[in-house]
């Protein structure tokens, strides 16, 4: 699929998707979170062996079960018909959140509500008090990985910016996030707060410091 | 000669008592032992707590035993899915209570009560809103709560073959929760396709020794349900 | 072999290992301690199906291997190079140990330096200043299944009782010993100190209480 | 394409640095990377501290290692055994520190440091010599010795046979340490018989996956060694 940007200052989700999958290397031990980052394994790139980690209790994960392959005991942590690869392997889990806590996965990708500029994660409740609360390995993967990334889009449908100071919705781990992929910039987040090492087209840094509220500082990483 | 095989998955559960608490294997439908669940709900025991990590799917396994009203609490991670509409509906209602655990704190709770851990230190929920009230504390610079085991008085699980002895293999990623449940319950009961001789099994490839189960409950291949016609 | 008294007072070691595995059940799962306590192992019943679980990661062991069958990757936590039955299973010390410490296994019998009336167990090191310290899995083994048996003689080369009021040995486990078979009576240890439950041959209570020095009850307890 | 096979156990540790902690598996002989130890003495790496079972046997592998003083201190369970000569010799004058620890919790605090645990309370050695100093807690009534992870910068393991993504199976009782010291250190070394193609190990056979496994060092089929004649 195409990565060109679509509009000259923001990314579609597969633009972000694909953004973020250049920066996985070969040979990475890689969990994708259900939901948006499942994206990114549509643009792992081609050149690259890249081994997919499901939390329920595989490494080697293959791409989604085609019609007239589901297996209903290899699912996805989404719950979801997958493929096994040459050199897959099975484990309970304990061993799987085990190898997750323990540092083991060499990425996390994983979807976001806010992110905060020190890398503070919310992603599992909106906090409604209505709502069912469920977790499932959001924590885990939040500390469960050498690094941990975010994609998003920067500003909710309403224009509020996604990055903040600090998160007002309930936490899912402390100062986790190591890089943040978002349609109008990546940034790398650290206890100093966040900057930004990649502009989506002519997006410039006041821009973003206008849309976040959050001083920025800018320091271009070549991929 | 041992022999753990069950007549029937209700004489495997017959002594299930009420107000027992029940760990159900499975993630999602993968690994759930649905012909135990249903020989549970047959059996009648009510007021239970169950530790699993989903709170029900559709209307069968265990969202059946939670829309009997025959669990008074459970013990889990992800109860919210797009079919767990009877848990959700009894949750609004106020019939019943809820514990909910990060699925990894979940998975080595479950573990260290199988292996005789008293308390460990994890880093997982740490900061965040399912910590509150732990115990904290940071060691060489990382912060990290303290979580106690799960025990179960009786865990229900579903394997792929077992041995007479109790010997277990799974098939792919339903292995999920069996093997940690089977270590942290008094009597664990077993749902599997089929029992093979001693020595059937690959002694270097049992993940399941039959040391941590008690009852075999035999339920027929998968691969004659039609779910399973696809890999068949 | 035969498991009658070889004096009118006195059992043999092998009679303390016959006695002992008789009260082994059937279907259990036991872990016999290395040295004296694999006596046991010539005595089990032979219409029970008894497992024998290694610390070293195996359930299922069989016999020690005969010549021309010795397999340097099946050895038992002797060292000792042992054989495979059907029904067998492997695993690493992780799992092994927490088998134990779990609680799973039925039976571990061991071996003893002293033992106390509440069963406090000495069975690691003498205390010896120049001894090389070594303790293996003694500590485990020791809070590691539902009931621990000892075998060992009740009295030292010199005449000294090794069941203790108080263990002056380096302790293994603290109130840990559930019985003591020795070779002039069997012994139930609890918080509430000894009961003999069974005398052998024409040894007395009295008898016994001299030689330990501890006020010992006494309840017969049919086999 | 990854591929983890170094093309020599030299080229495998030659990066090991002075002072480094190093584990190596094995109980006994069953399990012993010798090949690995034996590069490792090759490669000059002193002031070591080595987390093991035992203190070496006879006078190869760990007991070469131990005598050629480059370990100055040792983690281990069960030094004294009948043939740990150059240990025995060593630690009565002085020569090599050593630190105790009961094999369940070497063994679990192994497993911590690769599962990420902070810290656990166990109950084995409470009250005993080796938990002198020791926090210690009482929960459910039972009593309970903290016990913190053991890290290493490089593990040698000895497995059965790998693919070239470092899945790993082990044979026999010679698995022991080799799967949990494969979590626990941050470049995991490991001797095989064999490397088979990737698909060939079966994903529900698999003992360790890749993911714990850096390097692989190929030292062709134990069966053609003496020792395993018996059972060739």
């Amino acid at each position: 699929m195409s990565a060109e940007p679509s509009s000259s200052t923001s990314w579609t989700r597969n633009e972000i998707a694909a953004r973020l999958a250049r920066d996985i290397p070969d040979g990475a031990y890689v969990n994708l979170g259900i939901g948006l980052p499942t994206l990114v394994s549509n643009f792992l790139p081609s050149d690259r062996e890249i081994i997919l980690h499901t939390e329920n209790g595989m490494l080697g994960m293959g791409p989604e079960a085609a019609e007239g392959q589901i297996d209903p005991d290899l699912i996805n942590a989404g719950k979801i018909p997958v493929t096994e690869l040459p050199g897959a392997s099975y484990f309970h889990h304990g061993d799987s959140f085990g190898m997750m806590r323990g540092g083991h996965l060499d990425v996390c990708v994983l979807g976001a509500f806010q992110v905060s500029k020190t890398g503070d994660l919310a992603n599992w409740s909106t906090g409604a008090p209505d709502a069912i609360p469920a977790v499932g390995g959001a924590m885990d993967l939040a500390i469960g990985a050498k690094q941990v990334f975010v994609m998003m889009e920067l500003a909710s449908k309403k224009g509020v910016s996604k990055l903040v100071e600090t998160c007002t919705y309930p936490l899912t781990g402390l100062g986790c996030v190591d890089r943040l992929y978002t349609d109008r910039a990546v940034f790398e987040l650290s206890t100093d707060g966040a900057t930004v090492i990649e502009l989506v087209g002519a997006t410039t840094i006041d821009e973003l410091q206008g849309l976040t509220g959050l001083e920025l500082r800018y320091r271009k990483i070549p991929e | 000669m041992i022999s753990k095989t069950s007549e029937s998955a209700a004489a495997a559960l017959a002594d299930v008592a009420d107000g027992a608490t029940i760990m159900i294997g499975g993630f999602g439908l993968a690994g759930q032992p649905m012909q135990l669940i249903d020989a549970l709900l047959e059996q009648g025991a009510t007021d239970l707590t169950v530790v699993s990590n989903n709170a029900g799917n559709g209307d069968t396994g265990l969202a059946a035993l939670i829309g009997a009203r025959r669990v008074r609490k459970i013990v889990c991670s992800f109860p919210r899915q797009t079919d767990s509409h009877i848990f959700d509906a009894l949750y609004r209602s106020g019939g019943i209570e809820l514990e909910l655990v990060p699925q990894g704190n979940l998975a080595e709770r479950i573990r260290a009560a199988g292996a005789g851990i008293g308390a460990f230190f994890t880093p997982t929920g740490f900061g965040t809103a399912l910590a509150e009230g732990k115990e904290t504390r940071t060691i060489g610079g990382r912060d990290f709560v303290l979580e106690h085991p799960l025990f179960a008085d009786v865990a229900l699980i579903s394997a792929y073959r077992a041995d007479r002895l109790g010997n277990l293999t799974y098939r792919k990623t339903s292995r999920n929760f069996g093997p940690i449940m089977a270590g942290a319950a008094a009597t664990t009961v077993v749902q599997v396709d089929r029992v093979v001789e001693a020595g059937d099994l690959d002694p270097e490839a049992v993940v399941t020794p039959g040391i941590f189960v008690n009852r075999i409950v035999v339920t027929g291949d998968r691969f004659d349900r039609e779910e399973w016609a696809d890999v068949r």
